[in-house]
């Protein structure tokens, strides 16, 4: 028997409400394996260089977009960094990690060239400000992601 | 290698992250879609003919492809008609808007509608068992009862087999 | 260039909040039914009308993989050759002008839509971000874009009274722009006053919810003087890619922007953009952003933008108007963005803006953009051509 | 007059049917460093990008900002394309208009799908109408088994024939180290594999694959200068059609018009083929299904109208006898989708080349028609030549 997982949420005009659900799997990439590891197991950050264009990149990817060459060379970096941007959203949407009001912000780590974007913590999201020195919070349990470093806090 | 419950087979020797993209979408059924679909809340079969080439189409829409032109009068077609080709799905598989595996088995056809022969309406049928299934046999919409119906395609059950005098 | 593509007819819809009475399908054929009995062009074989069609159009938006079969019968697709463009409309006519320059197709219709209502828009570009480091973060184009503004903010001093100027002339210019979703005479003030989304982003800073559709048809020179006495040229085009990874990026100079402009202007043989062009269309999603645009087409020096807008030179009656008709943020739908611009851009050169007209407007600017903060631009150069 | 335009580089990943190894970034990369190596170029000189794939099948949004460092598109002009199956074929074409502008001298074409990320049928079912078919989740097969069985009886074609073509392109897959399924096969093997819809069976069916593929472009005076020979893209044609034949369910009553022998019969005529049999040299066509083969020959005017099977009875269509069909394998071996329509043109150019390796076929190739095809039966036609003139 014919089951439609559709709603009427307006009859006059019609309008049908139904759904796409897909969960996805991505393959990381040697690169984020290995980034991802350090991250979960030894609580370090590693960024990649660019021996040719001298850019530490962070998070590291396998190709510089500038000169497109291969990227080899891994360089730690420290946990801690300045601000470079941030931003304190308000509204909510089902794609945020934690609950609103969320800093995201962009933070150059020590030792790397480009900025890795995550949340600020354990601040009075109208005291956060670009500029600002932070340093990485773990998570307890870390899975091997992103969201194993819970958020930025202030350097105290 | 395991396998999700939405049948997808992952290698897990592989570092992979999960990101679930559930999207709710309302769409707009505009004029067609919902004189088609109110027309099943009656329990009619509700279509239009291009008034330049004569074609049906169901579901029907605003425009003929063929011709370019606006579609034409409405008409009530089947609820009779003749199979034209089935297939009885056994393979289960995953459907995004449930979201999960759909029940297997059923039967789908494509039915010319008494009425409308040039186009095929694509709906489930009753009967399962397939040596009793035909292309050429007859087979009648059976509607859900004019209390449940909501206006969707699911307001026909499926087609059943009918017998009729040669 | 050495042949010339030019601007047959154009054709927008009302852009509104939401267009629950219209199906895609519906939505799809209005400008192209319109676009034909003005242009008195068909879709045919023969070369004496309609030669091939392009869509600009996203997936994600409509709910349907492959979402261009949704408008294909609408666009008369039917046996001809057909394209889409994911992505914005002023790409798509981008593409449509070197499938023109490069000898295959006279004439190319050019279709854009979206119906932003029908889903969360704001899950839909939060896949628009790299899956590995950013995508589980949650972040927007709007959080992306405030994390821009901020950059800028912090950058060049910029003033959100600064920002909130952009809002009161683009939405006061929509007052006469016949197809705008949300003209208001609005104040400094309110926008100051709406609600914060994400810092220092309000309400009143972005691009509102939109649905619409428009259409485009684009020749050669030959056919375009014979199909219209109004001809406008497409004299200059440029487009770039930025980075991927936002913090690889300086967000608050938009060098893409700037190459593809240098792109554009070095084809039309622009060598001051602020004297030769007279209108720009650009493609703000919020308020900083028409600034960063502004100082990235060389309109203005580095961290000027906020200057510009207070001196009144984007003023309809300024030395560089920029977006007359009202803008994104008087609300144009995605993927229509870019192509509503060239629109725009056009009326305006044809003398038809009504109450948005720059007087005596020769050159104009349209822009589009795609990907968070401005990561793709496209840029087109016009020039009226009677 | 149009300029022309010529393929001077050639890049494609390992298609198979995971590729846990990498990511899609990381994936398409290794296609593009190849195209750019074999054309001896670096990425400095590609003066714009093309890319696309379907969208949904990985979830994606605006795919082509989200990884451009690796695809090589950092600081440079393109655009994204995605139409159906045909996707690879639209791209080529696109790149094809923007070389001949006379804007981009070279440019770069990337074709790519990694479908290990979401089940394929909950993603690909979402092309479908949700009030209408979208949850009958029937996928192509379906259409097939009903073009099958018609042929069958209106040809008196036995229902082998379909099992020995695959037998026979599993030929030519078995000597390409690149496509997904590159096992051979016998008929036998092929009739015993299990039924999906009668007709159809497992292997007559295309695989799904992860996979990317890349070539470089160039205008003549660029192409003259390249440092292989360049193979010309002497013709394209592009024919979609109206899209009842979705909502319909993909199977229609009435004879609909058919958008790949119009874009054969355009192709041919334009440029004088007066006997495809005779004057291609090879074939490399987007047959999703080894049930589709007869019907794509007698639309391609191989053979007249029902008699396509016997020359595959006769095994004329190994990669090594007188009718190449799909030396590489073709479609029914490897589709990764956004990538497959590409693969066919990239497979042309190779037995152009020469380079096609184990499956080149045993004569000079000057002519070569490539196609891709999908949505709602979209054709894009190529024919690739040798020779300029």
């Amino acid at each position: 028997m014919l089951k439609l997982p559709l709603k009427i949420v307006n009859e006059d005009p019609l309008v049908l409400q139904g759904k796409i659900y897909l969960d996805y799997a991505y393959y990381v990439g040697p690169i984020a394996t290995r980034f991802f590891t350090d991250l979960r197991d030894r609580g370090k950050f590693f960024g990649i260089r660019c021996g040719e264009c001298g850019i530490t990149y962070m998070p590291p990817r396998g190709t510089c977009g500038r000169c497109f060459g291969k990227l080899e060379e891994w360089v730690e970096v420290a946990p801690q960094g300045t601000v470079i941007s941030h931003t304190i959203t308000y509204y909510p949407s089902v794609c945020h990690p934690v609950k609103e009001p969320i800093v995201y912000a962009i933070v150059k780590l020590d030792g790397a060239d480009t900025g890795l974007i995550h949340m600020l913590g354990d601040v009075e999201p109208s005291e956060a400000y670009s500029g600002m020195r932070v340093e990485a919070v773990f998570k307890e349990k870390r899975e091997g992601n992103i969201l194993d470093i819970k958020y930025f806090k202030p350097l105290r | 290698m395991i396998e999700r419950a939405d049948g997808l087979r992952v290698d897990d020797s592989y570092y992979y992250i999960t990101i679930p993209l559930h999207l709710e979408y309302k769409w707009a059924q505009g004029h067609y879609f919902e004189t088609f679909l109110k027309g099943l809340k009656q329990g009619k079969i509700l279509i239009n003919q291009c008034p330049s080439c004569g074609r049906h189409q169901i579901p029907p829409i605003n425009v003929c492809g063929r011709c370019h032109v606006e579609m034409g009068e409405w008409k009530e077609v089947g609820p009779r008609g003749t199979v034209f080709a089935f297939n009885i799905v056994v393979d289960p598989v995953y459907d995004s808007g449930i979201p999960g595996m759909r029940e297997v088995p059923y039967t789908v056809a494509h039915i010319i509608l008494d009425g409308a022969p040039d186009v095929t309406i694509y709906h489930e049928l009753e009967e399962q068992d397939l040596s009793k299934l035909k292309v050429g046999m007859r087979v009648e919409a059976v509607f859900k009862p004019e209390k449940e119906r909501e206006g969707l395609l699911s307001d026909i059950i499926y087609f059943r087999t009918v017998t009729e005098p040669e | 260039m050495g042949k010339r593509v030019g601007i047959v007819a154009v054709y927008q819809t009302k852009y509104e909040e939401s267009k629950p009475y219209l199906h895609i399908h519906d939505l799809a054929y209005e400008p192209i039914k319109e676009i034909l009995k003005i242009s008195g062009l068909k879709f045919v074989g023969d070369g004496t009308g309609i030669d091939a069609a392009i869509g600009a159009s996203q997936d994600h938006w409509d709910g349907y993989a492959i979402s261009s079969k949704l408008y294909q019968d609408q666009i008369g697709g039917h046996l001809r050759p057909e394209s889409r463009v994911r992505g914005d409309g002023a790409v798509a006519v981008f593409y449509a002008a070197m499938s023109i320059l490069s000898g295959h197709y006279d004439t190319i219709i050019v279709l854009a839509l979206a119906k932003e209502s029908q889903v969360d828009g704001r899950l839909v570009e939060s896949f628009g971000f790299e899956p590995n480091y950013t995508r589980m973060l949650g972040l927007d184009f709007l959080s992306a874009a405030a994390l821009q503004a901020q950059n800028y903010i912090d950058k060049y001093g910029i003033s959100p009274e600064q920002a909130a100027l952009v809002v009161v002339k683009n939405r006061r210019n929509a007052r006469f722009n016949p197809v705008a979703q949300a003209p208001a005479d609005i104040e400094v003030q309110d926008v100051l006053n709406s609600p914060m989304l994400s810092s220092p982003l309000r309400e009143l800073d972005t691009k509102p919810t939109s649905e619409g559709a428009c259409t485009l048809i684009l020749s050669t020179e030959e056919k375009v003087k014979k199909w219209t006495s109004k001809p406008v040229w497409i004299e200059g085009v440029g487009s770039c890619y930025d980075s991927s990874f936002l913090g690889d990026r300086e967000l608050a100079e938009p060098r893409s922007l700037t190459s593809a402009a240098l792109q554009a202007y070095r084809m039309a043989g622009i060598s001051d953009p602020k004297k030769e062009i007279d209108v720009f269309e650009l493609s703000e999603y919020t308020s900083y952003q028409e600034l960063l645009w502004a100082e990235g087409l060389g309109l203005c020096e580095k961290g000027d933008g906020g200057k510009l807008v207070q001196s009144g030179a984007t003023e309809i009656g300024g030395e560089v108007p920029i977006n007359p008709s009202g803008g994104l943020l008087s609300g144009v739908p995605v993927n229509v963005a870019g192509a509503d611009r060239v629109i725009e851009a056009v009326l305006q050169l044809r003398g038809e803006a009504q109450g948005c007209q720059v007087e005596g407007a020769k050159v104009a600017l349209a822009h589009g953009t795609m990907g968070p903060c401005g990561q793709f631009h496209q840029i087109i150069v016009l020039r009226r051509g009677y | 007059m149009k300029e022309r335009v010529a393929i001077i580089g050639i890049g494609q990943t390992k298609q198979s049917y995971l590729k846990p190894e990498v990511n899609a970034e990381e994936m398409v990369n290794e296609a593009v460093r190849k195209a750019i190596e074999d054309a001896r170029l670096s990425m400095k000189d590609i003066d714009a990008v093309v890319s696309g794939n379907i969208e949904f099948l990985e979830g994606h949004y605006q795919a082509d900002c989200q990884f451009a460092d690796g695809f090589g598109a950092w600081m440079k002009p393109g655009l994204a394309i995605q139409t159906g199956g045909c996707t690879g074929g639209s791209l080529v074409v696109a790149g094809t208009m923007l070389a001949a502008s006379g804007l981009f001298n070279k440019v770069l074409v990337i074709g790519w799908q990694k479908m290990d990320a979401t089940p394929f049928t909950g993603a690909i079912n979402t092309t479908r109408e949700p009030i209408y078919d979208r949850h009958l989740n029937v996928g192509a097969a379906a259409f097939l088994a009903a073009r099958g069985i018609r042929y069958m009886e209106e040809t008196g074609c036995p229902e082998e024939i379909a099992s020995l073509s695959r037998a026979l392109v599993s030929e030519g897959a078995s000597r390409n180290p690149y496509t997904h399924i590159n096992r051979r096969l016998t008929a036998e093997e092929v009739m015993k594999s299990r039924v999906i819809v009668w007709p159809v069976r497992f292997y007559h069916l295309a695989p799904t694959s992860c996979g990317a593929a890349a070539l470089v472009l160039a205008n003549e005076s660029e192409a003259k200068k390249a440092v292989k020979k360049p193979v010309w893209i002497k013709d394209l044609v592009v024919v979609h059609r109206e899209t009842s034949v979705y909502r319909g369910g993909a199977v229609e009553v009435s004879s609909s018009p058919d958008a790949v022998e119009k874009a054969a019969t355009t192709l041919f005529k334009r440029n004088g083929i007066v006997n495809p049999r005779k004057e291609i040299d090879v074939w490399e066509t987007y047959s999703p299904s080894s049930w589709y083969d007869m019907f794509d020959m007698e639309r391609r005017h191989i053979a007249e109208k029902g008699q396509a099977w016997r020359l595959i009875e006769k095994e004329l269509t190994r990669f090594d006898r007188e009718i190449p069909w799909n030396p590489s394998g073709g479609v029914v071996c490897s589709n990764p989708i956004g990538a497959s329509g590409m693969l066919r043109v990239l497979q042309a150019a190779l037995q152009i080349r020469g380079e096609a390796g184990g499956h080149q076929v045993p004569k000079e190739v000057r002519l070569a028609q490539a196609d891709a095809y999908g949505g709602t039966h979209w054709s894009e036609f190529f024919l690739l030549s040798k020779y300029l003139s």
